[in-house]
């Protein structure tokens, strides 16, 4: 059956049985306790091998990383390893005992430091920084996990996986893992006796594990209303009624920060004064910002699809199905491949924040000194070259844009770098040249790691105006009317007035005064909500805020 | 100096002070007649119970002892800190000792407060700095808190700290310090009975601090800011 | 500390007379901004001292961006700077200049 | 139990700066300010450190009406250096708390937002805040009612958190803090496992307006809201706290009481759940007037 002229057909199914064989004198069951999970690993894995753990923007496979960081290297060395999020000490780790030598992921965080000395040190490849999409596109082409390590909330007996509301990317890596004979091995925080909903079927799993302590989760998306600034309640003012309510946004996606928190906050007044409610910020690719609770309550937001959740949404969302997707057990469905899809095709707008961008609207946040990698706004920053479905938005955003070949009419998504012209401790966040280049000079890599290519960039937004580069017919036009809007910076000085003027006047750069806006009305009393406490009051108590967030 | 030594020292015709825990309360007997002794030792760390015990003291002289002097001894290294402190109102403890010191000050008590050891921070403010007159001993320390952990809090260099400190009364912790500031009245040398008669023979008047250390030379500003938001000719 | 004094030309202020009005607070990122009657008929006066240094440059540019868009000649400003960013700045100052010679009106 | 839907829009106290907020409480138009910016009583101790300065070194202090009565008033501003009392700052409250002795305002009203003593000039600051403990306690012996306000983004600390006991009365929010360490010092001296700073939930559980009023440590618990803060002002400026010994021997009384009934409670839930109050975890969310309706009846005992 296996051989057809010699040939095997079926190799890795047979390996595979060679693991589960090997496995099953450490682990006879399908669980596996707590403090053999090493023993079973070194088992099930060899040298070489292509294993994804999963590491999402908020939950982590956390026992099992330390499971495996804990293996003998005289065992299990050289893999492969496959991560979305590199968050954990352990998963550096595992490239400092030599388990792991080789990476491909999408975002490091709080690990770009050391990850950064591993690669000068030479003690990790680095095969690529993706995009989330694309990374988990490849793992259904070349790079295909042969061990996933994965995490849920629960379990039953039989090891049908419950993921809770942060679903996130489980579903995609077991899928590539399980039906390419690979391994599946999970953790989760507890065995059931029958799970409120199966988000992976029994047969997918191999392995199940009950971690010693519940996977970490903290709450990344959640930004507090006492925080935000004047200024950037200015620039969202612009972004409202200069951007959503130009084009009608009625589709988008927020990066998370406290400049997209501020729009998020002013559309129950702002926004709301000006007439926009009902005609702009309908349907959302969203994580459930807390921030976006006046919205959702003042009758905005109609739709929300998420990456993944954040902890204190829960009862929020479960009493709100029809915003969000939500499972027969009330609690979030989140799918971070499905979202990020819907971000890319679905959407008209994205908006974000970046630390640094050039003068032809590329912009990264890449320093010299960490590798931190891309997550999700490239995918979403980009315009979507296969969408053929139109809307008002997207349509005027193209007629605006240089016509394409045979004047064929086509829309754009609308790409938005939302940002003040100088960061903290007034670093310029306008330069002539990013530090992208240096980075992948030192690094040796082919290209600078770029988060938004600037040709997929139509709006730059800081508190001196809008550009609209869309508008933008020369690469020259291009640089003068981000120099519009750099203000002060060494890059903002060197503008010529003349040409901020004539910009200016064909509505290319347009500041506060051209919009009707008086920066003066920017203070926090347009903010619809202050304090957390506020978010809390909006959500009639359904928002329950983790413990650093609270005054109370 | 140990406990013992000071009060023979303060009270050589006999005084009867007991101590509980950190402490001190009883009499003196000076030569103007009986001095009603309340006080820390050891330099204590001053929590809710010390404080109300301080109060209860302060109280039951001005119950049963209309018009005797007290004489505070200051001996602390702060408050206590601690959650348990905080959540009793540590701070209304303390705030309720310096209401009992000035009822006494207003029903003719004499307070006057002798440093004997450390005097640091808010362990200081509520018994000893509402004192009418404020003296120290000799060695006596008198701070905030140490230039590291001041350099910790401010982010300011130890160094530069240290070198400010240097001719900066303002800055520097000891015992000079607070002198030049006015906040110590001066500083007892033996015989202790001839200094503590010497300021209980002084009237009792209004606040002199920011005065004194204007002539001082410690606080340049205190008494005149002071005297152009008041209006008036004194801080006093 | 980085002290900066400028005297910029500007249109002249609507008003004479008003009390001193000050504007922001000395915080991190922040500034505070007094204003007084000062400086010439066609000139107003500048005094900025800044925690961060090096920026005299941009201070200059802020100051006379400002200087040429409000009538604010015979006005003196006094600035106590923790830090903040041009865009914090403008805004004070027009806050500032709003506020004094509103309160003049 | 929250109430549902939006939050009522105020003019928060909490973000008002020190001048706003006295210019708030205060009626309008009375505020009359001495020692003021434009008179440039900067610290030089600052400026020798290399560190900036505030035109009013960080406190406003002058004469106003407060309901058609004449107060004289100050207001700290936390976000500078963390309302720390300095030479000049603390002076421009002495003096002030001196002049109330000599023109016997109807009340004296203070505005506190401060971590205590400015470290940078701190052995002025310990002396002046002794100073202020002492004025206080005159201008309250003399019968002129000082009245503490505790909302601002600083809280009260140190011993000026002394000195807000010493007053007549003192009103809080419950995003105001009133303590004497604060929980930052506490964890840095005596270790996480004392007190977690980042847990913002105990911070105001122990530190916080409700449990302060519950505790009888506040007079007024108000919402954060300015025109809640000046109808407290305008309720406590007539309040008095005698310094006789018939008053302070009963508030020893109630304090010793407390220390017996709550020196063993864990936290702040099992001193309220001791009070009486019967689901102390529902207080935190709600607003001033429902929780003064719901705590009704137990505060009484704490007092």
């Amino acid at each position: 059956m296996s051989t057809e002229r010699g040939r095997v057909w079926d190799g890795a199914r047979r390996d595979r049985r060679e693991r589960l064989e090997r496995a099953r004198a450490v682990a006879p069951e399908r669980w596996v306790e707590a403090g053999r999970v090493t023993a079973l690993l070194e088992a099930i894995l060899r040298p070489g091998d292509r294993v994804c753990l999963e590491g999402d923007n908020q939950k982590q496979a956390d026992a099992l990383a330390r499971a495996l960081a804990r293996a003998d290297p005289a065992r299990v060395h050289d893999l492969h390893l496959l991560a979305s999020v590199l968050a954990l000490p352990e998963h550096v780790e595992l490239f400092e005992r030599g388990i792991a030598r080789r990476l491909d992921f999408s975002f490091s965080g709080p690990q770009g430091l050391r990850l950064a000395q591993l690669v000068a040190a030479r003690r990790i490849e680095i095969g690529a920084i993706h995009t989330y999409l694309e990374l988990y596109a490849r793992y259904f082409v070349d790079l295909t996990p042969r061990v996933a390590l994965v995490a849920a909330l629960e379990a039953d007996a039989e090891g049908n996986l419950y993921t809770g509301p942060n679903t996130e990317e489980t579903p995609t890596l077991v899928e590539a893992t399980a039906f390419k004979d690979g391994l599946v091995v999970a953790q989760v925080d507890r065995r059931v006796e029958r799970v409120p909903r199966v988000d992976v079927p029994a047969g997918w799993v191999d392995f199940l594990t009950v971690a010693p302590t519940p996977s970490a989760i903290e709450p990344l998306f959640t930004r507090d209303p006492a925080m935000i600034g004047e200024i950037q309640i200015l620039m969202a003012m612009m972004v409202v009624k200069g951007i959503y309510a130009e084009y009608g946004v009625r589709s988008l996606n927020h990066g998370i920060g406290f400049d997209s928190a501020a729009i998020e906050l002013v559309l129950p007044t702002y926004a709301a004064e000006l007439g926009l409610a009902g005609r702009i910020c309908e349907h959302w690719a969203v994580n459930p910002h807390p921030t976006l609770i006046p919205a959702v309550e003042s009758g905005f937001v109609r739709s929300v699809h998420a990456f993944g959740s954040e902890l204190g949404m829960e009862a929020y969302v479960a009493a709100r199905p029809d915003v969000f997707f939500t499972g027969r057990d009330g609690s979030l469905r989140s799918n971070r491949a499905l979202a990020q899809t819907a971000g890319l095709y679905a959407c008209d707008l994205f908006i974000g924040s970046t630390l640094q961008i050039d003068l032809a609207g590329n912009s990264s946040t890449a320093t010299t000194s960490r590798i931190t990698g891309f997550g999700g706004a490239p995918n979403m920053g980009s315009d979507a070259r296969g969408r053929r479905h139109a809307t008002e938005a997207w349509l005027r955003a193209g007629r605006e844009g240089p016509p394409g070949p045979g004047a064929m009419p086509r829309g754009r998504k609308l790409v938005v770098q939302l940002l003040e012209t100088f960061r903290e401790h007034m670093e310029p966040a306008f330069v002539e040249r990013l530090d992208a280049w240096t980075v992948a000079e030192k690094l040796g890599w082919a290209l600078p790691p770029v988060m938004i290519y600037g040709d997929d960039v139509t709006h730059v937004v800081t508190e001196e105006g809008i550009a609209n580069l869309l508008l933008c017919r020369t690469e020259e036009e291009r640089a003068d009317a981000i120099r519009g809007v750099a203000g002060y910076t060494p890059v903002g000085l060197s503008r010529s007035r003349r040409a901020v003027e004539n910009l200016r006047d064909r509505g290319i750069v347009r500041r506060p005064a051209d919009l009707g806006i008086d920066p003066r009305a920017a203070t926090r009393d347009l903010l619809a909500a202050r304090s957390v406490k506020d978010l809390v009051r909006w959500s009639g108590g359904l928002y329950d805020p983790p413990a650093r967030f609270r005054r109370w | 100096m140990t406990l013992p030594e000071l009060l023979d020292d303060l009270f050589p015709a006999g005084h009867a002070v007991r101590r509980e825990g950190d402490v001190l309360a009883g009499t003196g007997r000076a030569a103007r007649g009986e001095v009603a002794v309340v006080g820390t030792a050891d330099g204590a760390e001053i929590g809710v119970e010390a404080a109300l015990a301080l109060a209860g003291e302060v109280l039951r002289v001005v119950r049963e002892a209309p018009g005797r002097p007290v004489l505070a001894l200051v001996d602390t290294a702060g408050q206590r800190m601690s959650r348990r402190d905080e959540l009793l109102g540590l701070n209304g403890y303390l705030g309720h000792l310096a209401a009992c010191v000035e009822l006494a000050r207003r029903a003719g008590h004499r307070v006057i407060a002798l440093v004997t050891g450390q005097a640091v921070s808010a362990g200081a403010l509520a018994l000893g700095f509402v004192a009418d007159e404020v003296h120290a001993l000799e060695g006596a320390r008198v701070a905030v808190m140490s230039l590291p952990a001041m350099a910790r809090v401010t982010k300011i260099p130890l160094e530069r700290l240290e070198a400010l400190s240097r001719g900066s009364p303002v800055l520097a912790p000891g015992l000079e310090s607070y002198v030049r500031l006015g906040a110590i009245a001066s500083v007892w040398r033996a015989p202790l009975a001839a200094a503590l008669e010497a300021a209980l023979a002084r009237p009792a008047g209004p606040d002199a601090r920011a005065a004194l250390g204007a002539e001082r030379g410690g606080r340049t500003l205190a008494r005149e800011v002071a005297r152009r938001v008041g209006g008036g000719t004194d801080a006093g | 500390m980085e002290r900066l004094e400028l005297e910029l030309p500007s249109a002249r202020s609507a008003a004479a007379g008003g009390a001193p009005v000050v504007v922001g607070v000395v915080a991190s990122g922040n500034l505070e901004v007094l204003v007084e009657r000062g400086g010439t008929p066609d000139r107003c006066r500048f005094e900025v001292s800044t925690s961060v240094h090096g920026f005299g440059a941009v201070w200059r540019a802020v100051l006379e961006d400002f200087a040429a868009r409000r009538a604010v000649a015979g006005l003196a400003f006094s600035v106590n700077d923790a830090g903040a960013t041009p865009a914090v700045v403008t805004l004070r100052l027009e806050q500032a200049a709003e506020e004094f010679l509103g309160a003049e009106r | 139990m929250s109430p549902p839907g939006p939050p009522v829009p105020r003019r928060s106290y909490r973000e008002a700066s020190a001048r706003r907020r006295l210019l708030g409480v205060l009626d309008p138009g009375s505020f009359e300010e001495r020692l003021g910016p434009a008179e440039r009583a900067t610290s030089p101790h600052l400026a020798a450190l290399g560190q900036p300065v505030a035109f009013d070194d960080g406190v406003a202090v002058g004469a106003g009406a407060l309901g058609g009565r004449r107060v004289l008033a100050a207001s700290q501003e936390g976000a500078f250096l963390g309302g720390g009392v300095g030479e000049v700052h603390g002076a421009k409250l002495a003096g002030l708390l001196a002049a109330a002795l000599r023109e016997r305002p109807e009340a004296v009203l203070l505005l506190l937002d401060t971590g205590g003593v400015r470290l940078q000039e701190a052995n002025a600051g310990l002396v002046a805040v002794s100073e202020v403990m002492r004025g206080v306690l005159a201008a309250r012996a003399e019968g002129i009612p000082v009245v503490a306000l505790v909302g601002g983004g600083w809280g009260c600390f140190g011993g000026m958190g002394i000195v807000a006991r010493c007053c007549d009365a003192v009103a809080m929010s419950e995003e105001g803090r009133l303590g004497l360490s604060g929980p930052d010092v506490i964890e840095e001296t005596k270790g996480v496992e004392e007190l977690d700073a980042s847990d913002r939930g105990l911070v105001w559980r122990t530190y916080g307006g409700k449990h302060r009023y519950l505790l009888g440590e506040a007079d007024r618990l108000v919402d954060d809201d300015l025109d809640a803060f000046r109808a407290a002002a305008i309720a406590l400026a007539g309040a008095r706290r005698p310094v006789d010994l018939a008053t302070l021997s009963r508030e020893h009384h109630v304090l010793a009481a407390r220390l017996a009934a709550h020196g063993a409670a864990a936290d702040a839930a099992a001193i309220w759940t001791a009070l009486g109050v019967a689901d102390p975890d529902a207080l935190a969310l709600l607003d001033a007037d429902e929780f003064l309706r719901d705590v009704a009846g137990t505060r009484r005992e704490a007092r």
